[in-house]
């Protein structure tokens, strides 16, 4: 139990990249880099965790409650933002590569050899 | 653990476990309703959870899911639609679903939560659930 | 000063957000006006740091009570400073170069190429002058993601979006690594700033008796592993010829001038302020892993360098060779070898960021950057001829360039440096020089497209869209002064006598770990008085020479031959598929690689 | 006892992910994709970070699946297109 | 490369890193100790500066330069997004294909917008109290303006919408957060501190500057949704290139 929510991490992690490195459709692969992020959440949020401990808000909390580490959260928070963002701008990539080259297949992809 | 948590523990393993099920096999339109599906029981696991926990604030996340959650199941049917097809199946279940389920964890809640500010909160929580399941689940049939 | 350092960062994105605000109000030539401006206070901000003494800026003025912060802080040292100087500079020129000769912005948004160029200056500033894990993860994301958009601008046309995706994906992979790296280090130490990670991984090492566990080792590779994708190191550099090969030749000036430089300069920093204390990773281990990657990026990116007609291809292949001699410097872990390596880069920016305004100008004149067309067609412009012929020697390493003098100081350190500083250079210049007498000269015979010897897949570059708009008649004035202006840059860095030593002290104190987290962390700055440094040696320029001469001889030999291919190389070249998979796969295998380097 | 609670939610996320990364249908993968923003969600609320769980909420339910589904179908538009 | 050989050199990475990821999850403290320095110090921190929220004050007060960067990445892929999906020289604009909306859904669409609205909102003030923010309540408020598009249509939503306004919204909502930052060297502090008075703890007003950069957050995070889809929407629904038979012709 105590390793389990880091592994489970790893696992996302690795899953992600297993998916994007064999995807035959890059807006597939585009989702697969988003699982590939979550990960990241998972890691941070468990290094974070205190066991019987409340969340760091105290609008309905006594200023004594026992809390998580509110730092991690906003790590995560920030990657949450960011992983948002880059999958619109990788999207925006994928639209113009289905225009331009008629495919999004990676295996079809050619221009760029050698 | 306290019941209400217990109560959130079965719907996640006994509801939005299920509903992973359905949305990763089959038909496009019973991928749609286990979405659904598994937008209003998020909306109840995280009432149960603010109730659970002791954190009335939590239930803001079940207040943003209770209107984004519809929006979200609108977003395929709307963009989806040619392929989802009318009545997929399960789509039986979303109704009752919703009425039955909505009504069995917001009063409970009321009750123990007493008369206030967070009262009327849960209330207005519940309405948007039933109204915004009703759209999706006659959406979803419409196909 | 201190107090300002931030404004180094911020400046640029007060720009960019203003240009974006006014975008559809904003005449080109304001909106360009504003955005040289905020690039230049940037860079004048950075240039009077660096003539004050060392300075941190504790963001919020959340300084540190007892060694401990719960604030982000920017730390002023003198290399950090200095290539934020570099990166404001080189933006300037950029944004000079591209000053209307760019194409037609898109509709409505006249501002939106200078504005993501100041994003892209902030991100590296910022990522340059950070002294936080977490900071530094941020900016690299930043620098990322305004890469992406600026390597895919040219929408109209196929590659640049695939170049743009590779790329995307690549970076974004070691982005995500890395943080998972920071996540370990985290629950390790329970902290993010660099030196207090370095002093809680010592303390707890000091306290327990072991140092460079598996967690730590761990944390090093994922870290690592971003840095290198961001430094091209071999086999993470995959994206790095797609990405230069499509990019707007402004953008590939800032792209190979320092954006990759910032990885290397990225894993110097992590190392000497987390990892190289007695709780970090073994001196070995970390020597070992930079030294093989970065031999190996140098031998492969000259080979492949050699065989490209690409040009814009080949000035790529040429970085990824000289970003594996950078790394090898950085991987003595000495303060001569960062001061030889902090030169180099300065030289290397200067000369490559030239050459690439020449071949700028020439896809601007003639719509092609492919070597086998070009022939003959520069012969007509020799200035530009003048100056790309210089680049070259620049990057083989001619005294008194920049480039020669940091090479030279770092192949003192050990004796079989020279043969690999000698032989990358000779090659990479070579190739550089035989483009020159090509295109200018008209040397050789004009190749026609088929016969052109190619064992194994290459990308040709004709057909290219100028970026004008439309062939431009003559060279333009503002481009041709920016690549002369950045190569007398190149040739300062070589013969301005101060700055040597003031690199070399800089240096030492960028190496020295206990005095980092003590002048961040305490307030004590260490003291690292100006002592002896060296200079031009006989051996130094010697060996310079040397290369000049093998460069200039190998474009001699191969000018009047058909086949640029290198027998054997087939395999090598195929593995550059322009496959986001295959590239995702030896990304991965990378960090295998690496972790089995660090730990062997 | 609130072990299970994590480690059922966690299980779920991992199997989200999973059966995201293995359908291959970008149109498909969204759906699956929403339920592991879902799911990530209520793992965030049960680790007690209810703001990295807004936040996850708020892209992942409506705003991710929108633009992944109107790049399906910019996508097939042009495939949809005689040539 | 073949499929079969990138799937042993993905195999063997996938091993390698599995394996260092697995021997250094050994070394970690065990799930949900109670040792985190830099937390406890955080929410001393927090309380000090009379925030409710703690991660509000991580993201607005103590690691604020970290927001400042993530809104810069926010900004900057939209202002990316804005440039890779323009229209083309190619390319033209055609009418969107109407689309007919039942009623109920239609009645729906228009009751839900100013309801989601006004939680997007509420989620951004009470940022600093409870859990939510600029981040979060800028993206509720952004979808609600996209229920215009999925359950009424897409004209309905291009009345709403005035797009230019939007992206002055995103501009300013970047450059209010960096000179809120200034504000506190112009006080004689350092950048970004929080130099506001802290009102008191757990109202709308307390925190100092928490809550003004938090305001900056959230236009600038709702109208860069806003940007974000409208282009995405304007590729899939109205922008087409020209056909390739009238390009050869």
């Amino acid at each position: 139990m105590s390793l389990l929510p880091y592994l489970i991490a790893g696992w996302i992690f690795l899953a992600g990249v297993y998916g994007i490195a064999t995807s035959r459709n890059l807006i597939h692969a585009v989702g697969c880099l988003a699982v590939t992020q979550s990960s990241t959440y998972v890691l941070l949020l468990s290094v974070g965790y205190r066991k019987g401990a409340t969340a760091p808000v105290f609008s309905d909390a006594p200023t004594s409650a026992t809390v998580v580490d509110p730092v991690v959260q906003a790590l995560a928070l920030t990657d949450v933002v960011v992983g948002a963002t880059v999958t619109a701008l990788l999207l925006a990539l994928v639209v113009q590569t289905a225009k331009r080259h008629g495919t999004i297949d990676p295996d079809e992809l050619s221009g760029l050899k050698g | 653990m306290n019941w209400w948590l217990a109560a959130a523990c079965v719907l996640v393993v006994g509801g939005l476990g299920p509903c992973l099920w359905g949305a990763a096999r089959g038909t496009a339109g019973r991928r749609v309703v286990a979405q659904n599906m598994a937008t209003l029981l998020l909306c109840l696991v995280f009432l149960l959870l603010a109730q659970g926990y002791g954190r009335p604030s939590y239930a803001d996340l079940a207040l943003v899911v209770a209107v984004l959650g519809p929006a979200g199941t609108l977003v395929f049917t709307r963009l989806l639609g040619d392929e989802t097809g009318a009545r997929p199946p399960g789509t039986r279940l979303l109704t009752p679903a919703v009425l039955i389920g909505a009504p069995a964890t917001v009063v409970p809640m009321c009750i123990a939560a007493g008369p206030g500010r967070a009262t009327i909160k849960l209330i207005f929580i519940g309405v948007l659930l039933i109204a915004g399941g009703a759209v999706t689940s006659w959406a979803v049939r419409r196909g | 000063m201190g107090r300002l350092l931030p404004l180094i960062v911020v400046v640029p994105l007060l720009g960019a957000a203003l240009l974006v605000a006014g975008g559809r109000h904003v005449p080109r030539p304001v909106a360009e006006a504003v955005a040289g401006l905020a690039a230049a206070a940037s860079a004048g901000l950075a240039a009077v740091a660096l003539t004050r003494p060392p300075a941190v800026s504790w963001l919020g003025a959340w300084g540190p009570r007892d060694g401990h912060s719960v604030g982000i802080v920017l730390v002023g040292d003198r290399i950090g400073l200095g290539l934020a100087a570099l990166t404001s500079l080189l933006v300037v020129a950029v944004l000079a170069y591209s000053w209307h000769y760019f194409d037609e912005p898109p509709h409505g948004h006249g501002g939106a190429f200078p504005a993501l160029v100041l994003l892209f200056q902030a991100g590296m500033c910022g990522f340059a002058l950070t002294g936080d894990l977490f900071d530094a993860f941020v900016f690299f994301e930043l620098m990322g993601v305004v890469g992406y958009a600026l390597t895919g601008y040219r929408v109209e046309e196929a590659r640049p979006v695939q170049g743009a995706l590779v790329f995307g994906f690549v970076n974004s992979l070691g982005g995500y690594a890395a943080l998972l790296g920071i996540g370990l280090l985290y629950a390790r130490t329970g902290e993010l700033g660099m030196a207090q990670t370095g002093r809680a991984l010592d303390e707890s090492a000091g306290a327990s008796g072991r140092g460079g566990d598996a967690l730590v080792v761990a944390a090093f590779v994922l870290i690592l592993t971003a840095l290198l994708v961001k430094a091209a190191a071999v086999p993470f550099h995959f994206w790095l010829p797609d990405a230069h090969a499509v990019a707007p030749t402004p953008v590939c000036m800032l792209l190979s001038g320092v954006m990759v430089e910032m990885g290397g300069y990225g894993a110097a920093r992590v190392y000497t302020t987390v990892f190289a204390g007695p709780g970090g990773v073994p001196a070995a281990g970390a020597r070992r892993t930079l030294l093989v990657l970065g031999v190996v990026s140098a031998l492969a990116g000259a080979l492949m360098c050699w065989q490209q007609r690409h040009v814009k291809r080949l000035l790529a292949f040429s970085t990824v060779a000289h970003t594996g001699l950078f790394l090898t410097g950085i991987a003595l872990l000495t303060p001569h070898g960062i001061a030889g390596t902090a030169l180099y880069v300065l030289g290397h920016a200067g000369a490559k960021a030239a050459l690439f305004a020449c071949t700028g100008i020439l896809l601007d004149r003639h719509g092609s950057v492919d070597e086998c067309e070009l022939h003959g067609k520069g012969r007509d412009t020799a200035g530009t001829g003048l100056l790309f012929a210089a680049g070259g020697l620049a990057l083989a390493g001619l005294p008194p360039f920049g480039t020669s003098l940091g090479k030279a100081l770092v192949e003192e350190q050990s004796p079989w440096l020279p043969a690999l500083f000698v032989l990358v250079s000779a090659v990479t210049g070579g190739a550089v020089l035989r483009v020159a007498a090509r295109v200018f000269l008209g040397a050789g015979q004009a190749g026609r497209d088929g016969e052109e010897g190619s064992e194994g897949p290459e990308t040709a570059g004709g057909e290219e869209e100028p970026e004008t708009g439309r062939r431009v008649r003559r060279p333009p004035v503002p481009m041709v002064t920016v690549a002369a202006l950045l190569l007398a840059g190149a040739l300062a860095v070589g013969t301005v006598p101060g700055l040597t030593g003031a690199v070399t002290t800089a240096a030492e104190a960028f190496a020295d770990h206990g005095g980092y987290a003590a002048a961040v962390l305490d307030g004590r700055p260490a003291v690292h008085p100006a002592g002896a440094y060296d200079w031009w040696t006989w051996t130094g320029a010697g060996l310079g020479l040397l290369s000049a001469a093998l460069a200039v001889g190998l474009a001699a030999l191969s000018v009047g031959r058909r086949s640029r291919a290198v027998p054997g190389s087939a395999p090598l070249r195929r593995l550059h598929s322009g496959h986001v998979g295959d590239y995702v796969a030896w990304t991965v295998a990378g960090i295998g690689l690496v972790s089995l380097l660090a730990l062997w | 006892m609130d072990d299970a609670l994590v480690v059922a939610v966690l299980v779920l996320v991992a199997a989200a992910a999973t059966a995201a990364v293995l359908q291959r249908d970008p149109a498909r993968q969204a759906i699956v994709l929403s339920l592991l923003g879902l799911a990530l969600a209520v793992l965030f609320t049960v680790l007690q970070a209810p703001d990295v769980g807004l936040a996850q909420l708020a892209v992942g339910s409506a705003v991710t699946p929108l633009m992944i589904l109107l790049t399906v179908r910019k996508v097939r538009q042009r495939k949809g297109r005689p040539k | 490369m073949t499929r079969r050989v990138r799937l042993w050199v993905l195999a063997a990475g996938l091993l390698a890193t599995a394996a260092l990821y697995a021997a250094a999850c050994t070394q970690l403290p065990g799930f949900g100790g109670s040792w985190h320095p830099y937390g406890d110090r955080a929410v001393r921190a927090a309380l000090q500066q009379r925030t409710a929220n703690t991660v509000s004050s991580v993201n607005f007060d103590l690691r604020a330069f970290d927001t400042l960067g993530e809104e810069s990445v926010l900004f900057a892929s939209v202002l990316g997004t804005v440039v890779l999906l323009r229209r083309t020289r190619d390319e033209k604009r055609v009418a969107p294909e109407p689309v007919r909306v039942p009623a109920a859904l239609r009645r729906y669409g228009r009751l839900m917008l100013p309801v989601t609205l006004l939680i997007g909102l509420y989620v951004i003030a009470h940022g600093q109290l409870s859990p939510g923010g600029g981040f979060q309540g800028g993206v509720v408020a952004a979808t609600s303006l996209h229920l215009l598009y999925i359950a009424v249509d897409y004209p309905a939503l291009e009345r709403f919408r005035p797009l230019g306004l939007y992206e002055l919204a995103d501009g300013a909502g970047e450059a209010a957060y960096v000179l809120l930052g200034a504000a506190g060297l112009i006080a004689g502090s350092a950048y970004l501190a929080n130099v506001l008075p802290l009102g008191t703890f757990n109202t709308l007003s307390s925190g100092g500057t928490v809550p003004l950069l938090n305001a900056a957050v959230g236009i600038e995070v709702t109208s860069a949704v806003v940007v974000l889809l409208a282009h995405f929407l304007a590729q899939a629904l109205e922008i087409e290139g020209e056909r390739e038979e009238d390009r050869s012709a």
